[in-house]
């Protein structure tokens, strides 16, 4: 492991970092306060304010630039937050490459991804008035997001962590749920919120662990004495932290969620459910990386979820039609692969970032086009309605394309850097790990390269078979182009998956978050020689995209998904089955002890109660028959009275 | 002839006595048997001054006997009060007040 | 023997105490002309929450943290035969008690200031009710001599008794007195103990006393079994008020009989006596028995979490809801409360203001509901955020703070009793922090139900069809009917100020909880010190962050 | 000559009359009151009755102030040790007085039943046929009895004045029997207390069939209980030798007698005394004849009886049974169980008001019997507190039960309760208030006494008697609650009774026990000095 660097206080334009948070949550609150006033001008205050700290992002990191890397980590303390006998949490910032990174991403494609909005979420004549009212709410939930994803990267302790965290949980169960007419979208929000409270009981746990053990929860002091901890300590704490980066990056087995949380607005599946939230996993294992580095079975337990949850992604999402589904799972197989990187450990916490970057680029990127898609074809998202679109909305073609090529590693394309890097570096592993890693990640490489293609034809190529079609409320599909408004942020971000690997790799990366994260280890004696990954990928990358126009570019595509079809297709198609386990392991039976509960709470806790007190009634109904009201009774119970207390004083007495 | 017999005798009346109000349903006869009881007390009374050679026992008899009397003019009195209106002396027709 | 001081002191408490009182008693001759009787009591409630703040704002902390167990003290003898006291005085834990409900009380004035109330009750019966309830807890959480305590502890009980039953819903009468009867039943084993303890302290002392102090003085020196038997006195009358788990059945019938303001004072405030006891009077005076005995309270506080968040989603009425969920968040407080760490009781101290805050919040939100829809059930609700935004979005603000999500207020505290309590009961904590996974739970539930999916449910179509807006299943235009004021409306500008302050203090605690930490964490110290159970120190040894 | 000359001469033992004067001045005045009675003609007797039994009582309470302030703490024993006078007994005097002048003037009050709640023996048609189960037992109504009482049918109506005279006996008997230093005396005085009562059940104007029911009942088995208290005079005579209290104290702790004689003997004595004091399961008279008498009389009876019943226990259990009180107290736990466990049970299903308060009264009779049961001065001290309190708030509550009238007298049915707080807040709020006092609330006297004479039980270690006493006390709570509910909660029925505007006698009598019930409850200080101030003495 590499020691941390010092810690220094944050100077110039670092010590108003605060404001990178602050200006979009401000928004955020004016745009929920506000009300109908703002329904004008608030989509524009939404942009602005992620310009705005879009350009303090900029200006920080030129200034973090402009010192020696041992002084780019520094901290700014804002005030104590929550002080109680010996705990102080600190309510503080801490500015270094890593977190500077993701300010960047965050910012940077998020302002497209607001700018994009405006166009996206304009109310179409004859909506309801209401939808106005709706496009500012959108924007608010939007900054809002934003301001929690950036405390989260900038926090310098676990508790902001987790503030953030849960910051962003919120917004995006908002955000899912946002057509809140929807019941599934209500209850894939609910959904998303609880699968990802399930991890984040997993951080909670591990924040109290580290107060037990260290008493400090500040990320500089846990990382400089967190050797003084033993290996089952260290393993507990690596693995509680997994849980809660599995259920934020919707990793195995808290996967499930994230198919489902594209019944949100398409903007938020691209900057939420790809670029940024859904990698905060992989930040949160590389921000902790002295921890990991500590723990070699930790790291391999990362790793392995992260080669099942890449496969999970990268066959599930052979088999969906639904256009945002099938990007859906890319997604989750794609972080699959950081995840698998981060749990390489050294060898891979940069390749995690860099793929989380490029990834950022062209998935936010891929998932704007579908959204452009669907503005075209009536927010329809089957894709089997589709067909031929190519011709008609050609920038939307063109973007996606490129975003297509960089997604399955076409060579010199981003994904092409950061994704080989990943399977090289898994390779590199010795003895099995070398092989089960490297192995599934190419195979996976070939499946993405196989639902992408299929994606791709389906969209755009063969014939247009929404013409003989009407959308569900009922008029002809009319496909245009999106106004450029939503084109542009495509086009800039499609030249961004063009080149960020390139860049990236250029001015190196690795180098600049070094800091953060240790240098990057170059693994020597692999089970496969380096020179010789690239050309692997390469082949099963074709093979998948060969298999994919024999299957389905040299025939028409049913309009109807075929039935039956053989076990494989259906299991993923179900999702491999992972929602079904949870339904009928969690759900049912808590429906079921929910109801046995409430049983037991009326007729047996509270039952008691009334039963004492019926009890009491009753026995009273019956003692008070024996006032019969005759005399000679009443002077008989006299006399029994007195017989009982001679008798009782004497048998005291003499016995 | 041992005091003891006088005290057991005493003791078998009151119990007669109080036997009596239990199983008498006559207002009036119940209260004599109230007044047997009064006359038990007053010969073990009577027995224990012997027993003690004192009189204090013979006087406290007179007690008695004097509020027993007072007990009969009160007693008669309401068992008349209550005849007049019930035309019967049987403490088994007044139960108007029960449970 | 006692240390009291006989010589009076600061009257401010006192003045905290009869102002209510005055206020009530002027309700009686304006009973007649309603809207001075209205403005008469919100003038009094203003006051005082005024007067709170003054007496805030002269707490010296400082004097805390150097050893004043408590500040505004006022004494003098009351019985002498008995060894009571007319005593009172504050510490940082009754402080924010006293400021929780000075700030509650005027809120829900404004809130109840045009219910529609049982025919034949006058709103002037009702506010001087409130103030008086408000009188009996100023006294309560005042009291420093444990008789005193006693007294307002039962007399509490009359104003609320009748806020049930005479302006309570179609089951008042049985809820009304199920609660008189629970809680007096656990008063009355309470004052068992009462006595105990004074024969205990004319054993030791000499002379029997009630001044908290001086059976505070004792209380080491108490044989553990006597401390036992005492300690289990006090805890069953507490355990009720709390309530823990199983002697919680009164609280759902309450909390939905009850009217909404009595609701929110009941579970709010007045239920908080229960873990206010626990803090002020069964650690410190008997340390040893809650050592003992500790084991039990957690797993009737664990279970309540659990428990009382899956029977909250089992519910059907609203009010039933929150009360449930309020059966769970009393599950942490008693935790923190028996985990005997600072974090944990800074923790469980804060718990009580917040959760008066959040579940407070809820119910008004429940009220407000109520208010358009007549009817308590959950199912006769549906899609209201599309009609109200504005209400589902406070509703959605209530319910993330009970959630305890970071950012809001419930959050700190939450946090705090979790952190502090698990590194002396692991077990417990592990349970308990599960539980925030159904607290996110019941509410989201509660929430999709009710705001969330079209619009549907009988009351809301019955409210919409009364305001001539739609038909069943009509899409209605939430702008049309909200300016009509018709139909299912957002909330008034009157709703507002009352959900405003709520809103404002809910979002600032969560981010600036540091002043109430502050006021609060002395006292805790000095509690820390009476139970004698030191700190666990982190493994780690050197702790706190850089500044 | 000479034997007369040899004859000691008789000395008279000497009398403190000033420490007596109070029972003098009640026992005149009952004799005086009784000559107005045979001389005054029918229209002057009321207010020449009123009149002096205000006196005798204001002349008699003045005396024990008089005596009080100078009296030596230890008490004093005079009238050859018959009587003793000492703290308890100018306690439990002071106490008498002040409940007999309440009783009294609700005796007197004539404005709420007009003419008075007496008469002699006539029979009310109108009453008769209201009394219940007239349909079916014999209404022997007689008619050469009409209604004397009302005079000619001009003037107005006038009540039966022999009451006073008997109330004044029996005050009298009361303050006797609290003082009785010997067994005999404290019969005597039993049956002057008891005699007067039994009369004075009958004479109420309405119900009469329910009136002298309960009259003969309470005869019936009051004189049952004092033959069994007289058969335990004779034993312990019989074991001591002597019916003094100490001379049987003395004799407990060694004499040849058998134990059986003295045990045997404390048992019907006992079993006397807690009749009176209806304390279960010797309670059976109470709830019949609180309810069949008048009012009035249940009141001064409730109030009044149980205390001078209790003073005597106190005296007999200290002073004679104090040093064997091992060998007795367990047998007196079960009795005292009992007695709460029926009072607080059998209170909960009751219809009728009175009863109810009869079945509270036994229930306070268990808790009374805690304090009886600690031999220490805390014990005696609270008991006298106790009494004190209780009296007077049993007395208000009778006072304002008797204002709740229909048609045929007095509504004490609960249902005819119901939504009472509507047509007479005040009312309502007075009977809360003292329901709440009897349920033991604090800020009430009921509180201050429940927790005066706990205090002393756990003080002599009665810990698990006093937690079953408070779980009784909870029960009870409920049927107080009840009539609260019922006046606050519930919607006030058709044809509804009506509240009668109390006039200044009965408003007089009701303000005093509200007043003390409070101050006992906030300021109760002085009074339990004076429960406090010197312990008994034989």
């Amino acid at each position: 492991m590499t020691a941390p660097p010092e810690v220094l206080p944050a100077g110039g334009a670092a010590s108003a970092a605060w404001l990178l948070f602050a200006i979009p949550a401000l928004s955020a609150v004016v745009l929920f306060l506000a009300g109908k006033r703002a329904n004008a001008w608030g989509h524009w205050l939404g942009v602005g304010s992620v310009l705005a700290s879009f350009a303090l992002g900029v200006v920080i990191f030129v200034q973090t630039l402009g010192v020696a890397p041992e002084q780019r980590t520094t901290e700014v303390s804002l005030y104590s937050w929550i002080a109680s006998g010996t705990l102080d949490v600190d309510f503080g910032l801490r500015i270094d490459p890593l977190s500077l990174t993701f300010v960047l991403l965050i910012t940077g494609v998020g302002s497209l991804i607001h700018i994009y909005s405006v166009g996206y979420m304009a109310p179409h004549e004859g909506a309801e008035p209401s939808s106005d009212s709706s496009r500012r709410r959108f924007f608010a939930q939007l900054n809002l997001f934003v301001a929690a994803m950036l405390v989260l990267v900038l926090g310098n302790n676990f508790v902001l962590l987790y503030l953030g965290w849960e910051g962003v949980g919120l917004a995006s169960y908002l955000l899912i749920g946002f057509y809140q007419d929807r019941p599934s979208a209500a209850t894939a929000a609910k959904k998303a919120f609880l699968m990802n409270r399930v991890g984040d009981v997993g951080l909670a746990l591990a924040i109290f662990l580290l107060w037990l053990e260290l008493g400090t929860l500040q990320y500089t002091e846990v990382f400089a004495r967190i050797g003084e901890l033993g290996g089952g300590t260290i393993l507990a704490i690596t693995l509680l932290l997994l849980l809660g980066a599995c259920g934020k990056s919707g990793q195995f087995p808290l996967q499930a969620w994230l198919p489902d949380a594209m019944e949100g607005p398409t903007p938020v599946s691209a900057l939420i459910h790809a670029a940024t939230m859904v990698t905060a996993g992989v930040y949160l294992i590389a921000r902790t990386n002295p921890i990991y580095d500590l723990s070699a079975t930790g790291r391999v337990v990362v790793a392995l979820i992260g080669v099942v949850t890449l496969l999970i992604g990268a066959i599930i999402g052979c088999a969906y039609d639904d256009i945002k589904k099938v990007l859906a799972y890319s997604t989750v197989s794609q972080i699959g692969y950081m995840i698998l990187a981060v749990g390489l450990g050294p060898a891979g916490y940069a390749l995690g970032i860099f793929h989380l970057l490029t990834h950022g680029f062209f998935k936010a990127g891929l998932f704007l086009g579908a959204g452009s898609v669907m503005h075209a074809m009536n927010d329809d998202v089957n894709m089997r309605h589709f067909g031929g679109l190519g011709r008609r909305m050609p920038i939307t073609f063109v973007t996606f394309g490129l975003g297509y090529l960089a997604l399955i590693g076409f060579p010199f394309l981003s994904g092409y850097f950061s994704k080989d890097a990943i399977i090289e570096a898994a390779f590199g592993q010795e003895g099995w790990q070398g092989w089960v890693y490297g192995g599934a990640a190419t195979l996976a490489a070939g499946l993405t390269a196989f639902y992408m293609t299929r994606l791709m034809i389906m969209t755009f190529f063969g014939e247009e078979r929404w013409q003989k079609l009407t959308a569900p409320n009922g008029e002809h599909y009319h496909p245009h182009e999106s106004p450029p408004v939503m084109t542009g942020p495509m086009i800039l971000l499609a030249i961004g998956s063009v080149f960020a690997g390139f860049v990236l790799s250029a001015v190196g990366l690795n180098q600049w978050l070094a800091p953060s994260l240790g240098e990057l280890e170059e693994s020597t004696h692999g089970v496969l020689p380096h020179a010789l990954v690239p050309w692997l990928v390469l082949a099963f990358s074709a093979l998948g995209v060969l298999v994919a126009y024999l299957v389905v570019g040299r025939r028409p595509t049913p309009v109807e998904r075929p039935e039956p079809v053989s076990l494989p297709v259906r299991a993923a198609r179900r999702d491999l089955y992972a929602n079904a386990v949870n339904e009928s392991v969690i759900e049912r039976p808590g429906i079921w002890l929910t109801r046995a509960l409430v049983f037991l709470d009326n007729r047996g806790v509270d039952g008691l109660v009334n039963g004492l007190a019926a009890g009491l009634g009753g026995g009273s109904a019956r003692l008070r028959r024996l006032q019969t009201g005759f005399v000679r009774s009443y002077a008989l119970s006299m006399l029994g009275g007195s017989v009982f207390v001679v008798a009782a004083l004497l048998a005291v007495r003499f016995a | 002839m041992s005091p003891t017999n006088y005290l057991l005798l005493s003791g078998l009346l009151f119990t007669v006595g109080a036997i009596g109000v239990l199983v008498r349903r006559n207002a009036i006869v119940v209260f004599m048997c109230i007044e047997l009881m009064l006359n038990a007390v007053n010969l073990s009374l009577v027995t224990f001054a012997r027993i003690n050679g004192q009189l204090d026992g013979q006087v406290m008899a007179f007690f008695v006997m004097v509020v027993a009397a007072a007990e009969v003019v009160v007693g008669l009195a309401i068992i008349m009060s209550i005849f007049r209106t019930r035309r019967s002396s049987s403490v088994d027709d007044a139960n108007l007040l029960k449970y | 023997m006692s240390t009291a001081p006989d010589t009076g002191g600061n009257v401010m408490l006192l003045v905290l105490l009869l102002l209510p009182v005055v206020g009530a008693l002027l309700m009686y001759p304006l009973r007649r002309n309603v809207p001075a009787a209205k403005a008469a009591a919100m003038a009094t409630a203003l006051l005082e929450f005024v007067l709170v703040v003054v007496t805030w704002v002269g707490y010296s902390t400082d004097a805390a943290s150097s050893g004043e167990r408590f500040q505004y003290v006022f004494s003098v003898p009351w019985i002498p035969a008995f060894g009571t006291h007319l005593a009172v005085g504050i510490d940082g834990i009754a402080l924010v008690m006293i400021a929780l409900t000075a700030f509650l009380v005027p809120g829900l004035m404004l809130f109840a200031w045009a219910e529609k109330l049982p025919e034949g009750r006058t709103a002037s019966g009702y506010f001087a009710l409130l103030l008086a309830t408000e009188a009996t807890l100023m006294g309560v959480f005042t009291a420093t001599d444990v008789f005193l305590f006693y007294v307002f502890f039962e007399a509490m009980l009359i104003p609320m008794y009748f806020l049930i039953g005479r302006f309570g819903g179609p089951n008042r009468q049985y809820a009304s007195v199920k609660f008189f009867l629970y809680s007096l039943l656990g008063g009355l084993i309470m004052l068992a103990s009462l006595i105990g303890l004074y024969v205990t302290s004319a054993d030791q002392l000499g002379a029997g006393t009630f001044t908290w102090s001086d059976l505070q003085s004792i209380a080491q020196s108490t044989p553990t079994s006597t401390q036992i038997w005492l300690f289990l006195g006090f805890f069953v009358a507490f355990a009720i008020k709390a309530p823990l788990v199983p002697f919680h059945t009164w609280l759902p019938d309450a909390g939905a009989e009850a009217p909404i303001v009595a609701a929110v004072l009941l579970v709010g405030v007045l239920d908080k006596v229960g873990t206010f006891g626990f803090l002020r009077y069964c650690l410190p005076l008997f340390p040893q028995a809650s050592q003992v005995l500790a084991p039990l309270v957690l797993v009737l506080a664990v279970i309540g979490i659990i428990y009382g968040a899956l029977l909250a989603v089992g519910q059907k009425d609203m009010s039933r809801f929150v009360a449930y969920t309020s059966i769970a968040h009393f599950g942490f407080i008693a935790l923190g409360t028996f985990a005997f760490s600072s974090q944990a009781f800074a923790g469980a101290t804060l718990y009580m203001v917040n959760h008066g805050l959040s579940t407070g919040m809820l119910f008004v939100m429940v009220g407000l509901l109520v208010a358009r829809g007549g009817s308590r059930l959950i199912s006769d609700y549906g899609g209201v955020s599309k009609l109200a935004p504005l209400l589902a979005g406070c509703l959605l603000l209530a319910g993330m703070s009970s959630l305890a999500l970071p950012g809001t207020n419930s959050f700190v505290s939450e946090f705090l009793v979790l952190v502090g309590s698990f590194p002396r009961e692991p077990v417990a904590t592990i349970i308990a922090t599960v539980g925030i996974i159904f607290a996110a739970l019941y509410i989201l539930w509660f929430y999709q139900q009710t705001m969330q999916g079209p619009v549907r449910g009988n009351a809301v179509i019955r409210a919409l069809e009364a305001g001539g807006v739609g038909g069943p299943g009509a899409m209605i235009d939430p702008a049309v009917a909200a300016e009509r004021g018709a139909g299912f409306p957002d909330l008034t500008k009157r709703e507002i100020g009352v959900l405003a302050p709520l809103v404002v203090v809910i979002v600032v605690l969560g981010f600036f909880p540091g002043p109430v930490l502050d006021v609060i964490n002395p006292s805790v110290q000095a509690t820390i010190t009476e139970v004698g159970l030191p700190d666990p120190v982190p493994a780690g040894g050197v702790v706190g962050g850089v500044r | 000559m000479i034997a007369l000359a040899q004859v000691a001469p008789l000395t008279a033992p000497p009398i403190d009359y000033a420490a007596i004067a109070p029972l003098l001045v009640v026992l005149g005045g009952a004799c005086v009151s009784v000559l107005f009675e045979a001389f005054l003609p029918r229209h002057q007797r009321w207010p020449a009755q009123v009149a002096l039994s205000v006196l005798v009582v204001a002349v008699a309470g003045i005396a024990l102030g008089v005596y009080a302030g100078s009296a030596p703490v230890a008490g004093i024993v005079t009238l050859a040790s018959a009587l003793s006078v000492d703290g308890p007994t100018l306690f439990l005097w002071g106490t008498l007085l002040v409940l007999g002048f309440g009783s009294l003037l609700l005796i007197a009050d004539r404005s709420v039943e007009p003419g008075g709640a007496f008469i002699a023996s006539a029979v009310e048609r109108a009453s008769v046929a209201a009394a219940p189960g007239t349909t079916t037992g014999p209404t022997g109504v007689d008619p050469e009895h009409v209604d004397r009482s009302y005079g000619a049918p001009g003037e107005a109506p006038t009540m039966q004045t022999e009451v006073f005279p008997f109330v004044l006996f029996a005050l009298g008997g009361m303050m006797a029997f609290v003082a009785a230093n010997d067994l005999l005396t404290m019969f005597v005085a039993l049956e002057v207390l008891s005699l007067p009562l039994y009369l004075v059940c009958g004479l109420a104007r309405r119900r009469r069939l329910l009136s002298q029911e309960a009259a003969v009942k309470y005869f019936l088995l009051g004189a049952f209980a004092s033959a069994f208290f007289l058969y335990g005079l004779a034993l312990l005579y019989g074991y001591a030798g002597s019916v003094k209290l100490v001379a049987i104290a003395t004799a407990a702790v060694g004499t040849p007698r058998s134990d059986a004689l003295l045990f045997g003997g404390l048992a019907l004595l006992v079993v006397g005394l807690l009749f009176k004091g209806s304390v279960g399961p010797f309670h059976t008279w109470t709830p019949d004849v609180y309810q069949g008498a008048p009012t009035p009389i249940t009141a001064f009876m409730a109030a009044c009886t149980k205390v001078a019943a209790f003073g005597a226990l106190l005296r007999v259990l200290h002073v004679a049974f104090g040093s064997t009180h091992w060998e007795w107290r367990g047998v007196m736990w079960a009795v005292a169980i009992a007695s709460m466990v029926i009072g607080a049970v059998l209170g909960l299903t009751q219809t009728d008001l009175k009863r109810m308060i009869a079945y509270s009264s036994v229930a306070h009779a268990g808790f009374l019997l805690l304090g009886v049961m600690a031999i220490t001065p805390e014990g005696v001290s609270s008991t006298l507190f106790y009494l004190l309190a209780y009296g007077f708030t049993t007395l208000a509550v009778f006072g304002v039960i008797s204002l709740v009238r229909n048609a045929d007298g007095e509504a004490t049915h609960l249902s005819q309760w119901a939504g009472l707080a509507k047509r007479s807040p005040i009312l309502a709020g007075v009977m809360t208030f003292l329901l709440l006092g009897l349920a033991g609330i604090p800020l009430t006297s009921g509180f201050t006494a429940k927790f005066a004479v706990f205090s002393a039980a756990l003080g002599d270690g009665m810990a698990p008697l006093v937690v079953i006493a408070l779980v009784a006390s909870a029960v009870a709570a409920f049927f107080y609650l009840r009539v609260i509910v019922l006046m606050y909660f519930s919607e006030t029925p058709e044809d509804g009774p009506t509240v009668t505007v109390p006039g200044a006698f009965t408003t007089v009598a009701i303000t005093l026990g509200v007043v003390v019930t409070l101050l006992l409850g906030v300021v109760p200080t002085l009074v339990l000095g004076w429960a406090g101030a010197g312990g008994l003495t034989g």
